[in-house]
């Protein structure tokens, strides 16, 4: 698309992307923190991701008042509109993945250290899924690809199976050590945020679907993963 | 030397002088700013240009000053001076005759060919008036140069850096147009003075009544002075051109503004503007051989006409007719260029308001663009009456010299112009009241138009600022 | 020319979807305005929905105005312009030679760019055109029609008391409501409006709008407008116009928040160039 | 328009009766209305062509003149009886030139005892000063005294205006062939013709011609027979009595054709003698009449003779007059609209100043007539007459116009002009010096040529300051007593004799070209520099 | 405040309140039907709550499109700028707290109707706590009343409280009865979901207050509450 | 009044605070401004920041553009008008009578609401300013003056070739921006536009605020506009005038986001009525 005549508007726009995707790449790396920081049973690390999410929130506030800016002061119409919604809602998604990674990593620290290696191998192969489908998902918001975007759709259907395998192992692992209950729940909790980070991930991706073509992407299928978490009642 | 400056076109000379002093004084000045600036004349409050102006400015206006009072005063001091140096028994003359003695002096002193008149005592007074010219010439260039000099070093005093040079020379500039425009004011100040100061005169030998109400006027034989029959005149001329020239200029105006192609228009208008820049003797003219027998014939035809009595009408040969038709043809331009002026001034916007409700043209025309635009056509008409009224030539030549009220418009008339012509024409002294009833007439004349005008011209301004 | 056949025959469809039920009050078929040798127009085609407003946006220049000129020919009061094409309205094509122009503008009203009510009084302003269309038979009927058009106009208030004051004594925005009142007292089918508030500040344009959006429950009005916010605002439908050419035509929230074509996505979001 | 049956099919809903009926009478209303308009323009056009019609065709006569070529002897005896050769006495000398004039042609077409009234008709056909360019010729080469001369010898205005088709109205007819004649040329011829059929004709025009609604005088026949010229007195069956009128002495001899020149009046109804159209036919003739053009009429002033007045002293004067116009009412009527239009400050006295200005524009010109006698003769001094006066009081007279025009050219101009020098720092006088003025200089042009041309045509103030005098020399300067063309015109109109209205028209077309030039101009500069905002 | 000039302005704006109250009325019956089929093992009930998040969702895309709408269209200013921006985190707020209940529903059919009393008694209490501050978070956002905002703040550290102690109660149930580690789990779940609808709830109550005053509820307090669950961590 | 006053204390801190570093180039005292008997502006003080963007805003008749012209004393020329108060420019009071307004035109540039382009060649337009002021001592300096103005008014590519063609026959955008070329021309300071796109269609408008926010890395800029969207889109701060009076001044995303007079709110969010 040609640059708009008043040049400081698409400065605008690319600054805010430009944002996003770096609140994204934050957001991608402290998935993978945590996840490492749970398996290596790295407390600085745990704490690191923890101090980082610091910063998506303000990476947050700031998109989040660039785009009341936009709106206010330049009118942003069509394609444009789109854009800036759009970014709205990745901003918000983005923060809820930095705030799940957080929690993951607070989960981190109450673990001790000797929890079932296969779950903790569970968490750690789910979380490079999801941090795989994040970074497709950001991909395509800035490739502006629908064609991509459609996969990081279809990428969520794997994950919601690793989340429900995962759980029914856990489960399985509590009932066999009732001492562990404690920290195995802390496990399911974290397989849980990343399953959600996965449908952030997915909202991502239809966010990026939504301003590209101006159209939501088709209904029951996609609401079925907003609310999210049906997999583990399998 | 005298002599010879006595009759020098000096006043070119003089011309050449100064316009060579402004440029010296202009160049001075400027070099003068320049080096002020040390170059960079941007620095300075005004430009170089202007100091210059300034330094000109300063060294011309004393000296025109001074030539001006020599222009307007040199003459007289001239002639009281010759006056002083004449033996007394011509001073003894009386103030009258001793003007005219000088006044044959002066003319006899400034005819090149001058030659001797044999009278010793008049031979001599010419040649000191030729003398007595060319010093008081001699005196006033000096005096002049001398300002001018002043005027150049006072000018170059003033100069420097901050010096707002551009702001005097504006002011000086300022100064001459307003000059120019007070000049208007005095024409009119004239008029109605010069106008006043006779008809007084007038009046104090005839009685303002029996001028304004007195049914007789025998103005040549000095005789009456009642003036009703040229008024009479000239208000029924002016209606007979007012009853040609309003429905025709009108509907003229309308046509050319509203339904006339581009085409039309730009060849019409032109041929009614040429009817407007005919002088009004050439329309004399044509209502005199063409028009008049016209009117005369077809009032004979008339008279000849069974159960008319006959002489119904008086079939002059110079007719109120002849010269209202005319002079109605005249004003047609008036009435239709003013009103296409007023028409035209009534914004697009409200005919295409007209049009988009479902209206004709001519509803257009008739229910929005003419009541909008009538204060303007109705100024315009005021102005042609007043025209009508003013209007001389055509009177002069066609409409007759009879002072008589008849309603007959094919019997000869009087109007006020032809009367003030017939009075003032050829050599005539100003104070007979013969003379003096011209002006009296004259001051009427002014007065009546005025009072057109001035309404006409109200209105007219009231409609501007309406659509502007 | 071909392509933007093409195109046309694509959005005309796409409008159609967009709101189905509605009755169609003008159809203009295949317009084509020439000012002289110049061609303002190029086959256009559109339809105008009844009830509603329709908005035309565009860079200037680029026919809006003309060819809403066409649907009351007032392009004929101008020499040199030719029109061509069909536009018909409840069935008969009113660029018919046999229709005549002055009956269609008293079915067609139209509002200026600048407000022009006639220097008469405000009665006079409104019941100029039942006058000279024989459309109230008494002084009373006449009455009637001038408070109608001035409640209609939400003027009424403002100035029933002084009905016999001139309407140029009016503010801009009053006088261009009595432009519009002006223009319902012929009781109009079709409303055209011509950028009808460009001359008026931010509160009279409001002002204006809100007049606008009671009116369409009522008659077809069709709006050119200099503003994209304005068409926002106030229509229905909005057709963007480019070089003589309409480019898209269709409900105006999806013009302006996913508009079909790229030239109409630059246009509204400032990237013509 | 429309019928309503063809209506109903394709117009749906727009036309019904009601409608149709109230918009039949509408476009009545509107033909109607448009007619008016048209019948207006077309009355106003009809006037001018006629205007300009009736004038072009009585000037059409007075471009020409009819010149008598003769062969003149000049004896000195008559043009310079002292001898003197001095180029100033011998010019002066109209008289003798007159009577040297006058006694050669009586030598040739009158015979030695003619009476004196006879003399008199054959010199009344040149006027006395016609001699005058041959005095001048005389005396510029003196040489040329004892020796044959040929000379162009203006006809007298009478005889021009014969030969031009005027005086009265005529008719040749051709009366056959002598049968027969008898009688002497001193007491009357009887002449018995071959036909009767052409002596029928003869009386029948005679009878046509006779006008019997005005004077109730018959028409007269001339006839010619040969060279010799007769006037029919009676007519009686094939034979016709004649008296002589001019030619050779002597009877026509049998078989002579006669021809009859018929004028609708007799001699005293007339400027031109029966004897007069004599001589002028036979030497009309003799091809020594010739057509020329009137040079006069531009190179020669103000005359009692219309056949020698010319506008040339009134053309100069005019000039002269417009120069002092122009130079007074151009440049202070261009500053007084600079200042009250840039500069005034917007107050009363401003506002009086403009109304007094507007007012002064429409002030009948004859005021400032008065004011011109009032305060530069009477009250000032100045001389009558005189262009500087002239020029004074017209200057007055358009100054208003000018100002008017010229202050329109500075409002056409858009203050948006003002505002942008004055907003990159320009001065008040800055920004109307460079920007406005040059821009209005157009329009400003064009309202000075249009007043000036105004000025030219205008009348009646002049005749208030004596400028109607009689003028005979081309002034010199500002100060030179003169005339002005449209006063000249005013003059001549009022001439007595017949000759002056050619002569009037004549006047007018000079003054006419003149003013055309003027308006020209004035279109070309508004094209030229015709400007859109 | 008086009406817009513009009369379609404000009736838009009025419908989208309208609207979204009706969604936060849904949500708050939801929250009370949800907890009511946990606590009476009504499963008809909670196949009825499951059904009714769709009419939320539905309201939702409603509302999003009508506030999509009003920026594309009306281009509002400073307080309706806000009052719409803020309408926008209203809508995703209700609809996930439609969510959060749908999920409880749904995890209410995986019970088998004989677990810990004390436990279902606590998620029955929470969810009145919740359903309480939701209704006053909406009840601020009708009266557009930032004390009231205030308040609801307030009272999110209870329901913390609330769902820290549950999650402790059920941890150690769990621990004494393995064979309840699956409902258990499920009941903590719960317990999670009706901890985040609070944070719904909170954020339902800040977005009133950015309405109200244009600014954000100061930094660090709010930001805590945002990232959600730290309580039990504790 | 005494409620304004103290009102305007509270908004002049607030904008202070806004942006607490930006060096003030403009700072008006007390204006009061009379045209005739009629008080027009009504005891405005202002701080007008350089390098940046201020945006006058509010309905007509709000005394908006009579407070701009104050600043380069355009006042002066109008012949009834009266100011009283102070405006400091780097320290000088240029009210004071003692400064000549022709150069204080000079420092401060002014643009126009219709395009005024001198009707000369493009070239001269630009030369007329640096010409009457001595700026360029030779046709090469000239021709440098020339060059830059029109290369920072954006316009140089567009008419590089055609610098002896009458600046009337540009476009109205391009005729603006001829005119900002030639307002540069003499170095102003400040830079004063009187609603400078009012005249211009929405793409000529794009350009000239696109512009106007090049300039305001070299010039103080101050722009009067009729249309809320334009100064939100070009300014860093804005003022809302009304009835002669400051309503409310500071940062423009707070005027537009969160206002802190009712007023302004009412006039931004289309209440006014």
């Amino acid at each position: 698309m040609p640059d708009h005549i008043v040049t400081a508007f698409t400065d605008e726009l690319e600054h805010l992307s430009a944002n996003l995707l770096r609140m994204g790449g934050l957001a991608e790396s402290m998935i993978m923190d945590a996840s490492r920081a749970v398996a290596t049973f790295d407390l600085e690390l745990a704490r690191d991701v923890i101090k980082r999410d610091r910063s998506i929130d303000e990476l947050e506030v700031e998109a989040e008042r660039a785009i009341i800016r936009l709106i206010a002061l330049r009118h942003p119409m069509a394609g444009d509109l789109r854009a800036v919604l759009g970014a709205m809602k990745l901003a918000g998604d983005i923060e809820r993945i930095g705030d799940l990674c957080k929690n993951i990593a607070k989960r981190c620290l109450e673990l001790n250290g000797d929890e079932n290696r296969a779950a903790v191998k569970g968490i750690e192969r789910m979380s490079r899924a999801v941090s795989h489908q994040l970074q497709m998902a950001l991909d395509c918001y800035l490739r502006q690809d629908i064609e991509a975007a459609k996969t990081v759709l279809d990428m969520d259907d794997d994950i919601d199976d690793h989340y429900t395998s995962l759980f029914r192992e856990t489960l399985t692992y509590m009932m066999e050590d009732p001492r562990q209950i404690g920290s195995n729940t802390h496990l399911i909790f974290m397989a849980k945020n990343l399953e959600r980070i996965g449908d952030h991930a997915t909202n991502i991706a239809k966010a990026v679907y939504y301003m590209v073509t101006g159209e939501a992407t088709t209904g029951a299928k996609v609401e079925s993963r907003l609310s999210g978490d049906e997999g583990e009642q399998r | 030397m005298l002599e010879t400056f006595g009759h020098l076109p000096v006043a070119w000379l003089l011309f050449a002088v100064l316009a060579a002093a402004a440029f010296m004084a202009f160049y001075v000045g400027r070099t003068q700013a320049v080096g002020i600036a040390r170059g960079y004349t941007s620095q300075l409050n005004s430009q170089p240009n202007y100091h210059g102006y300034f330094v000109a400015m300063a060294t011309i206006a004393p000296a025109a000053i001074i030539l001006f009072l020599y222009i307007l005063f040199g003459e007289s001091l001239v002639r009281a001076q010759i006056a002083g140096e004449l033996p007394e028994r011509i001073r003894a003359l009386g103030d009258l005759e001793l003007a005219q003695y000088i006044d044959r002096i002066s003319e006899h002193a400034t005819r090149r060919d001058a030659l001797a008149t044999g009278n010793a005592l008049f031979d001599a007074a010419s040649d000191r008036y030729t003398d007595l010219v060319g010093l008081s010439r001699i005196a006033a260039i000096l005096l002049a140069v001398l300002a001018a000099a002043g005027g150049f070093f006072f000018g170059r005093s003033r100069l420097s850096g901050d010096f707002r040079a551009r702001a005097r020379v504006e002011d000086g500039i300022k100064f001459l147009l307003f000059l120019c425009a007070a000049i208007a004011v005095l024409t009119t100040i004239g008029i109605v003075a010069s106008l006043l100061f006779e008809a007084l005169r007038f009046f104090s030998r005839v009685n303002v009544f029996s001028f304004l109400f007195g049914t007789e006027w025998n103005a040549q034989t000095g005789a009456d002075f009642g003036a009703i029959p040229l008024f009479f005149g000239t208000f029924l001329i002016a209606f007979l051109a007012m009853l040609v020239a309003a429905p025709i200029g009108l509907f003229s105006a309308i046509y050319l503004s509203e339904y006339a192609s581009p085409r039309v228009r730009s060849i019409v208008k032109p041929i009614l503007e040429l009817l407007a820049g005919i002088p009004t003797v050439v329309y004399g003219f044509f209502a005199l051989q063409f028009v008049a027998p016209i009117v005369r014939a077809s009032a004979t035809w008339i008279n000849g006409l069974p159960f008319i009595p006959d002489g119904f009408l008086a079939a002059q040969p110079t007719s109120a007719l002849a010269a209202g038709l005319v002079m109605g043809i005249m004003i047609i331009p008036f009435v239709s260029s003013l009103s296409d002026d007023v028409i035209n001034a009534v914004p697009q916007t409200l005919r295409d308001g007209a049009y988009a409700m479902g209206a004709t043209k001519s509803e257009t025309v008739k229910q929005v663009v003419m009541p909008a635009a009538l204060p303007g056509v109705i100024a315009a008409l005021l102005l042609a009456v007043s025209r009508a009224i003013g209007e001389t030539m055509i009177v002069v030549m066609a409409a007759g010299q009879r002072a008589q009220i008849t309603p007959d418009p094919t019997a000869d008339l009087t109007t006020i112009t032809v009367q003030i012509v017939a009075l003032l024409t050829g050599d005539t002294e100003f104070d007979s009241a013969k003379t003096l009833s011209a002006f009296a007439l004259g001051f009427v004349l002014f007065i009546v138009t005025l009072i057109f005008n001035l309404i006409a011209l109200r209105v007219v301004k009231k409609y501007r600022e309406k659509y502007e | 020319m071909d392509g933007n056949m093409e195109h046309f025959t694509q959005t005309k469809s796409s409008a159609r979807a967009d709101t189905a039920s509605a009755p169609i009050k003008v159809d203009c078929q295949n317009i084509d305005v020439y000012y002289g040798d110049k061609q303002a127009i190029e086959d256009i085609s559109l339809q105008i929905e009844d009830r509603s407003v329709t908005a035309f946006i565009g860079p200037s220049g680029c026919g809006k105005s003309t060819f809403l000129r066409c649907i009351n020919r007032m392009n004929d009061t101008i020499e040199s312009a030719k029109v061509t094409g069909k536009i018909f309205m409840d069935g008969a094509n009113i660029n018919d030679p046999a229709i005549d122009p002055v009956l269609l503008r008293s079915r067609v009203g139209m509002v200026f760019q600048k407000p022009n009510p006639f220097p008469k009084s405000i009665y006079d302003n409104i019941a100029y055109g039942p006058r000279i269309h024989g459309l109230a038979s008494g002084k009373a009927e006449m009455d009637e029609v001038v408070e109608n058009s001035l409640r209609k106009a939400g003027l009424w208030e403002e100035v029933k008391d002084r009905l016999l004051a001139p309407g140029t004594g009016l503010s801009g925005g009053q006088q261009q409501r009595l432009c519009i009142a002006r223009a319902i007292a012929v009781s109009p089918e079709v409303i055209l409006m011509d950028e009808p508030c460009s001359a008026l500040d931010p509160i009279a344009t409001a002002k204006i709008e809100e007049l606008i959006d009671e009116l369409r429950e009522r008659y077809c009005i069709v709006i050119v407008t200099h503003s994209m916010q304005q068409a926002a605002r106030v229509s229905q439908k909005t057709a963007f116009f480019h070089l003589g050419k309409l480019i898209e035509y269709g409900d105006t929230e999806r013009i302006f928040t996913n508009p079909e074509h790229g030239r109409t996505q630059d246009y509204i979001t400032g990237r013509f160039g | 328009m429309n019928s309503p049956s063809e209506g109903a099919a394709n117009t749906g809903s727009f036309v019904t009766e009601e409608a149709l009926r109230r918009l039949k009478k509408r476009h009545g209303a509107e033909a109607r209305f448009k007619l008016y308009g048209q019948l207006a323009i077309g009355i106003a056009i009809v006037a001018l062509v006629t205007l300009l019609i009736s004038i072009f065709g009585q000037a059409s006569s007075a471009f020409s003149r009819h010149v008598l070529s003769y062969d003149l002897n000049i004896e000195a005896s008559y043009v310079d009886p002292e001898r003197t050769r001095d180029p100033d006495t011998i010019a002066r000398n109209v008289s003798g030139f007159n009577l040297m004039l006058q006694d050669q042609l009586a030598d040739e077409f009158l015979s030695e005892d003619a009476d004196r009234n006879i003399q008199r008709e054959l010199y009344g056909m040149f006027t006395r000063l016609a001699v005058l360019p041959i005095a001048r010729a005389t005396a510029d080469s003196p040489q040329t005294i004892g020796s044959e001369q040929t000379f162009n010898v203006a006809l007298a205005d009478d005889i021009d205006l014969f030969l031009k088709g005027g005086v009265s109205a005529r008719k040749s007819v051709a009366v056959g062939v002598v049968a027969a004649g008898e009688g002497s040329v001193e007491d009357g011829i009887t002449l018995t013709l071959a036909s009767l059929d052409a002596v029928e004709k003869l009386r029948a025009t005679l009878t046509e011609l006779t006008r019997t609604d005005v004077d109730n005088a018959p028409a007269v026949a001339l006839m010619k027979a040969g060279n010799t010229w007769y006037r029919l007195e009676e007519s009686e069956g094939r034979s016709l009595s004649l008296t002589y009128l001019a030619g050779p002495r002597m009877l026509p001899s049998n078989g002579a054709a006669i021809e009859a020149l018929v004028l609708a009046q007799s001699q005293e109804n007339r400027t031109v003698t029966d004897r007069q159209i004599a001589w002028t036919e036979i030497l009309r003739a003799q091809g020594r009449i010739k057509s020329k053009l009137n040079t006069t009429l531009f190179t020669n002033s103000d005359s009692t003779y219309p056949e020698l007045a010319g506008t040339a002293a009134a053309i100069v004067g005019s000039l002269l007059t417009m120069l002092v116009t122009a130079m007074l009412a151009i440049p202070v009527g261009i500053f007084a609209a600079v200042y009250l239009e840039e500069f005034a400050p917007k107050n009363k006295l401003t506002s009086l100043i403009e109304v007094n200005i507007n007012n002064l524009a429409a002030v009948p010109s004859i005021v400032f007539g008065l004011l011109g006698a009032a305060v530069f003769i009477n009250f000032m001094g100045l001389p009558r007459s005189v262009p500087l006066v002239g020029g004074l009081v017209l200057g007055l007279l358009v100054l208003p116009t000018v100002i008017i025009a010229s202050r329109a050219a500075l409002t056409a101009v858009p203050p948006s002009i003002r505002t942008a020098a004055l907003g990159v720092g320009a001065s008040k006088t800055q920004s109307v010096f460079h920007h406005v003025l040059p821009l209005a200089a157009p329009g400003i042009m064009t309202g000075a040529i249009i007043g000036m041309a105004r000025a030219l045509g205008e009348t009646a103030p002049l005749l208030l300051i004596g400028m109607v005098a009689f003028v005979a020399e081309v002034p010199d300067g500002p100060m030179d007593e003169s005339t002005v063309l449209p006063v000249l015109i005013y003059k001549w109109s009022t001439g007595a004799e017949r000759a002056w209205e050619p002569q009037t028209a004549a006047a007018i077309i000079v003054l006419l070209v003149f003013l055309v030039l003027m308006n020209l101009i004035a279109i070309i500069l508004r094209r030229r520099f015709e400007r859109r905002w």
